[in-house]
């Protein structure tokens, strides 16, 4: 309840600052139109306001204003103007259209979900050969890190035309990319989580005479699956990312990241906030359905207390 | 066909050499666990090579790791320009910009509860706006030159060191506190004393993941708009140009400075958290 | 009954009541408590695993709020009280902040009390030699045994002048000998400067041998079932524990505990 | 017999030839099964026919050439686009009337292998690229909008005839307050979007008949689209998956279209081809191409396609 | 006297000598340690901290490996008898795997060493009632307080028929009276099964009423100061621990660790 109030004035106290921020932001775009449609504008040509402060001419033109929250390509849309374009998207479009903010959601989806079984079915093997083969820990891992100093997302292009070259095309290819980011996150956390059974329990096993995949399955296994799920959600967060990231070099597509770039491409500035806010959205939903997915498992291991 | 076996037995001597010094009776040495990844690496530099060359793989998709060597060495005054305007200016200034904000910020956050309650979970909702949607944005708002590429930087590590500070600000055991109150002490010789020190590794941690987020993100801001100069600039145009060894160039640039930066943080971070169990190990 | 009656009570609990608010709901930590403590009294409580003797000791500290009764501290609420820095308080493990050496960790709460640097390495050699540690300022606590870190933290609660000493189960971790030990300076240092002091246990023989009172308390909701004022001389050899007096306190305590834990074993 | 196409970029009206001719069956009739693969900022379309994703590609002469110097050899065989569309556009108020006032102003550059035409511009006016002086500009990476000229963080941007202009015009710009320069005015037009093949391929005979009757459904395609121009807008919009795309925008872009590829029935003029090479080698210190391409184009395929 | 004689040698340590090799250097944690036990005593090892009680304990587990002399368990090697599932063995702290309910965490052996499923809930029943906690099985181990949970891991340790009980301090964390009755509970059972037994403890009187064999030891390094065998009977009631016989042991043990001990304390 508390957490619920706290949330709400924090959200309002961000619409505030954001309507606030519109004015300076927008409002050389808006004189220049209020001075082409013919009003009176303070002062008068482009060119002098170009490196006039914001405030200022916001003040001079007070008239203008409101106006700034009504542009149809301000360089910050107002909330208002977010909002009614995700409902227009969303609620008032057939799925299938193309035009429908949730086909496109749908597209990016797909492929963040392929992506995130591949990258975190990967991750967790490697994570189980890096827990059981001292060779591949000492090799593997430190490689594990730098592999992520390496700007996948500026590599996206050519390991689309790479795999474009082996005949791979479709949603493989973002799949691929979200895979690889959501990859790193599982393995340190699985490795993280496979480790953690403290020297105890795993010497309880030991006077049991078990073997490595008993070990495996009723001590590491378990034990790591608080770590397995807080990676995830890092994970899947990254997946989708990802895919996002897929959809632009592939051209536009179909997607979230197909609807961000036609939105740039074409300054519709809206239309971008809009497909970002979808994207945090449906990031939210994703995390938030893992938190409800480990919260009954871990229920049901009887590890939430 | 012959250096694809060569390919195998690179890869079987590689992984023969690793076995032998993992097993072997100096397997917990630093300088085992310097070689071993360093064998690893070469070993699949070593398979790469032979295997572009053996396909013949063409140079505008994969180029060996031979003639990327020899671009990297034939173009050093160039990438060094870049490494300063995307790595220096751009990467460096927007993470000190953004781990310091997010670092204030945790103060305040940790101080008054309803910030925590209100503000984490809009930060973690921020936090998931994807960086190539922010990117074009932030180079419309803040120009071409690096300011937008350490803007870009800054909204990406903030959250992650806001979440992990104030994690860490929390982590002090309640007794540790207890102690505190039986003193009698003030919010801020608590805090410098007790919660400060305590949540030195998870700051670390943020910092941590932060210096690749850095890097990436001033790379990846670059593809939408910059001046004629950067690592993101470079790929971009170069991957245009199918000159794809300045790419792999610009690659291994982005992998040593990452890892550099990455190395200097955890050593800062040893030094300084000297006392926490997993730096005893 | 030698001290209670001559000064007047450092510490007076009437009817005081404490209930956790859970989400099992309500737990009844403390009920119908009473009990009047003098100045220099040496009182132990000793009772079951969760009947309430911690929860008792930080409601004192003010580390937790009584939900009824009145409880005063040196006359004020324990809240004064503890902002007047009554209290030294050493809690049932160690928690010595790790990043702070030995004698850093001492000097703690001299820092935040703002003693000078002289005055604080002064305090710290006078305390580590007290508790047996000269040598080990310089040591992190995990390079220390767990009957170490004990000491130093014994040792912290020491270094500043609090009247009242809130000791929390201070020697379970170590073995019978060093607790021996630890006991009769205990008990040394409790005669030469005549604080108030309240401390946990689990071990009866140790309860009787320290105290001039001995609270046992029973659970479900903690309360006080018996209060026994010791009548052992205040110079107690250790061998005391071989007299006819100490067994039959020892015995006493032990009846009252028996009662108080029913069925629960 | 099936055929890839990669586009040089997203879905719209500048490849309506293409769509129009897979809409309207004309590649269907010549026995073709085409799959149309649209491009995108970090596609390089020489690329991807490197890597064998694509047997036919949409590309710009200059990157054409630049890949084939670069040992990747591409050959055009048929250039359905005679004039270029690309311009340099440039605030009126900033004091810009001739290409010396360029000087010292900050322009925006499409790279990506789009760089060349503009590079070569400049070394033939004399300016250099390294930053605002006297006798240089600066030249900025400009994304993939015209916000830098609308947001005035830019004097000029580069535009297409088709495209980017009337982007800058609908966000309410008159074409009064605009100055722009035409590639093609200035004499160092360079050809746009041709055909390019892998020149191993052609001597395949299989393929060559292959490349035959697309290049003549493609064409069909290109000149009907040119009579039609609102149906072939509404082909692309259809084709378009984002549904970013207005209609009145693909309309107005073919018509633009139509202009370019009026003059051209689909076989390259070697003169064209000239006066691309030449403003390419006359490309300055970092010329495009270093010396005269040999073989970059054939007749091949035209001649028996379109006789 | 009584046991050691008439069997055959279950353990059989000779000139045992273990050095752990650390960052700061070697560790002397066991130096000539030279022990005979035979089938069926109860062994209790008593000894300052860190004097390597945990770690000779381990030995015979084979969950270390000493660096000299000879160790044979059963006339094989500990690790043959590891892995001919000779040990029950009980940690310091209960280390019940918190995902596994009381039931599942005692069927963990039974499943690893292959038990049928009927037999595994017939075993479980049988050890939950010997340690008095039927009705819980089905709970999770946070839900039982921590002596409750002390039972459960030596229910686990009962479950399979392991000839040799080895317990680090088991009763470590437990208040008295719960140790008392648990104290007579082992007793009981081995009794009953004639099982051998190695038992870590702190407490003079717990090693004086449970064994048959106590061994002091003393740190730095660790060695075995004195091995004394109890001339108690077989059947003890609590009340033996007022005997003199009783007092006269927990004398001797007091004596050899307070040498054992010298400066440090
Ligand atoms: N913060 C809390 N919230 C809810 N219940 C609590 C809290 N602290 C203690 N309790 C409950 O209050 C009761 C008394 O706890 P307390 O810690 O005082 O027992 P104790 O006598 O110190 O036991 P032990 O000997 O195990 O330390 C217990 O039932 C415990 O579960
Ligand atoms: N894995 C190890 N590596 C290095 N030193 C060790 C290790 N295990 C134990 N030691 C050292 O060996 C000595 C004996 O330790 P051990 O745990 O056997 O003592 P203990 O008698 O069980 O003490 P306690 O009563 O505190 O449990 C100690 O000095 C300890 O520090
Ligand atoms: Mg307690
Ligand atoms: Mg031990």
């Amino acid at each position: 309840m508390k957490q619920i109030v706290a949330v709400l004035t924090v959200l309002a106290a961000i619409v505030i600052v954001w309507y606030a921020a519109c004015i300076p932001m927008n409002i050389k775009g808006v004189l220049t139109e209020q001075e082409r449609a013919g009003a009176e504008v303070q002062p008068p040509s482009a060119k002098d306001r170009r490196d006039m402060d914001e405030i200022g001419l916001a003040l001079n033109n007070a008239f203008a204003i409101p106006a700034t929250w009504e542009q149809e390509r301000p360089r910050l849309p107002a909330p208002h103007q977010v909002a009614i374009e995700m409902w227009e998207t969303t609620v008032q479009k057939k799925i299938t259209s193309k035009r429908s903010l949730i086909y496109h959601g749908w597209v990016t989806l797909s492929a963040t979900m392929l992506g995130f079984v591949i990258g975190t079915g990967l991750g967790i093997l490697l994570a189980v050969g890096i827990v059981h083969s001292r060779v591949m820990d000492l090799s593997v891992m430190p490689w594990a890190i730098v592999s992520q100093t390496i700007p996948i997302i500026a590599l996206a292009p050519m390991i689309i035309v790479v795999l474009y070259s082996v005949g791979v095309q479709g949603i493989i290819p973002k799949a691929i990319i979200s895979a690889y980011l959501s990859f790193f996150p599982v393995v340190v956390g699985m490795v993280k989580g496979l480790r953690s059974p403290d020297a105890m329990q795993l010497d309880l096993l030991r006077t049991y005479n078990a073997s490595r995949s008993q070990g495996f399955w009723k001590l590491r296994l378990p034990a790591s699956m608080p770590y397995l799920f807080t990676s995830l959600k890092i994970g899947v967060a990254a997946s989708l990312v990802g895919a996002i990231v897929g959809e632009l070099p592939t051209g536009a597509v179909a997607g979230l990241g197909a609807r961000l770039l036609a939105g740039s491409y074409y300054g519709q500035t809206v239309q971008i906030w809009s497909a970002l806010f979808a994207a945090a959205i449906l990031a939210a939903c994703l995390v938030g359905l893992l938190g409800l997915i480990e919260r009954t498992v871990l229920k049901r291991m009887g590890m939430a207390q | 066909m012959i250096p694809i076996l060569g390919a195998i037995a690179v890869w079987l001597l590689g992984w023969w050499l690793n076995s032998r010094l993992a097993s072997g009776p100096y397997s917990d040495t630093r300088m085992v666990r310097f070689l071993a990844p360093l064998i690893f690496g070469l070993t699949v530099i070593g398979i790469w090579e032979l295997v572009v060359r053996g396909l013949e793989v063409p140079l505008v998709i994969l180029p060996a790791p031979s003639v990327i060597w020899v671009r990297f060495w034939d173009s050093l005054p160039t990438l060094w320009a870049d490494f300063v305007q995307t790595i220096i200016k751009g990467a460096l200034s927007g993470y000190l910009i953004g781990c310091g904000s997010a670092f204030l910020m945790a103060i305040a956050v940790d101080r008054w509860d309803f910030l925590r309650l209100g503000l984490l979970p809009v930060g973690n909702f921020v936090a998931a706006l994807p960086i190539v949607g922010t990117a074009p944005i932030l180079v419309m708002w803040f120009g071409f030159d690096w300011h937008s590429k350490a803007a870009v930087v800054v909204v990406m590590v903030f959250f992650p060191m806001l979440v992990n500070t104030v994690a860490g600000l929390r982590e002090a055991t309640a007794m540790q506190r207890d102690l505190m109150e039986t003193y009698a002490a003030t919010y801020w010789q608590s805090f410098l004393k007790l919660r400060l020190p305590a949540a030195m590794p998870f700051i670390f941690n943020g910092l941590k993941i932060s210096t690749t987020l850095a890097l990436i993100g001033a790379i990846v801001a670059e593809f939408f708009g910059s001046p004629t100069l950067g690592m993101g600039f470079r790929i971009s145009t170069s991957v245009g140009q199918l000159s794809l060894d300045m790419v792999w160039a610009e690659i291994v640039v982005a992998a040593l400075a990452g890892t550099a930066f990455y190395g200097l943080v955890a050593m800062i971070e040893k030094a300084v958290t000297f006392w926490h169990p997993s730096q005893r190990g | 009954m030698n001290t209670e009656n001559t000064t007047q009570p450092v510490i007076e609990a009437r009817q005081l009541d404490l209930t956790f608010q859970t989400n099992d709901g309500p737990i009844h930590a403390l009920k119908d408590v009473n009990l009047s403590v003098g100045k220099g009294e040496f009182v132990s409580f000793i009772g079951p695993s969760g009947c309430g003797k911690t929860t008792f000791l930080r409601c004192i500290a003010a580390l937790e709020t009584p939900t009824g009764g009145s409880l005063t501290v040196n006359g004020m609420t324990p809240d004064e009280a503890r902002r007047n820095r009554a209290y030294g308080y050493v809690f049932q493990a160690a928690g010595l902040y790790p990043w702070r050496t030995i004698a850093k960790n001492i000097k703690l709460p001299l820092e935040i009390m703002g003693y000078s640097s002289a005055e604080q390495d002064e305090r710290v050699k006078k305390v580590l030699e007290l508790v047996d540690l000269e040598g080990f300022e310089g040591k992190f606590p995990w390079q220390l045994s767990g009957g170490m870190q004990q000491r130093a933290s014994i040792a912290r609660a020491l270094a500043f002048d609090a009247d009242i000493l809130l000791m929390d189960e201070p020697f379970g971790a170590l073995d019978e000998i060093v607790r021996d030990h630890l006991n009769e300076q205990l008990l040394a240092l409790w005669a030469r400067t005549e604080k108030t002091i309240g401390f946990v246990t689990h071990s009866i023989p140790e309860a009787v041998y320290l105290s001039t009172k001995i609270v046992v308390m029973s659970p479900r909701p903690g309360r006080i079932t018996d209060v026994i004022d010791s009548p052992l001389p205040k110079e107690r050899p250790l061998d005391i524990r071989d007299t006819p007096e100490f067994i039959e306190v020892a015995h006493r305590v032990r009846e009252g505990l028996r009662a108080g834990h029913g069925d629960d074993v | 017999d099936e055929v890839t196409l990669q586009l040089k970029w997203v879905t719209q009206a500048q490849f309506a030839g293409y769509y129009v001719a897979k809409d309207k069956g004309f590649y269907e009739e010549e026995g073709l099964d085409v799959t149309i693969l649209p491009g995108g900022p970090d596609i390089a379309p020489t690329q991807v026919i490197a890597g064998g994703g694509a047997d036919v590609t949409v590309e710009w002469m200059p990157a054409a050439l630049a890949a084939r110097e670069k040992g990747l050899p591409l050959v055009n065989i048929a250039q359905p686009f005679k004039s270029s569309g690309m311009m340099l556009t440039c605030w009126k108020d900033a004091g810009i009337a001739a290409p010396e006032d360029l000087k010292n102003r900050t322009l925006g550059v499409w790279f990506f292998g789009n760089e060349f035409p503009f590079m070569s511009w400049m070394s033939q006016l004399g300016i250099s690229t390294d930053g605002k002086s006297d006798s240089g500009v600066e030249v900025l990476k400009q994304g993939f909008n015209v916000d830098p000229l609308l947001q005035r963080q830019a004097d000029c941007i580069s535009t297409m005839t088709y495209n980017e202009y009337w982007q800058v015009i609908d966000a309410g710009v008159t074409p009064e307050e605009l100055v722009t320069f035409k590639y093609e005015d200035q004499g160092v037009a360079t050809l746009e979007d041709g055909l390019y093949v892998l020149e191993e391929n052609l001597s395949d005979a299989a393929f060559a008949d292959k490349m035959e009757r697309f290049v003549r459904a493609s064409m069909k395609g290109w000149k009907y689209a040119e009579e039609n121009p609102d149906e072939a807008a509404e082909i692309v919009l259809e084709n378009d998956a984002t549904g970013a795309q207005t209609e009145e925008h693909q309309k107005r872009m073919m018509g633009e279209i139509a202009k370019l590829t009026a003059g051209s029935n689909g076989a390259l003029d070697p003169a064209d081809f000239n006066r691309t090479v030449e403003t390419l080698l006359a490309g300055g210190s970092d010329p495009v191409i270093t010396k005269q391409p040999d073989g970059a184009w054939t007749h091949q395929i035209t001649d028996a396609a379109l006789n």
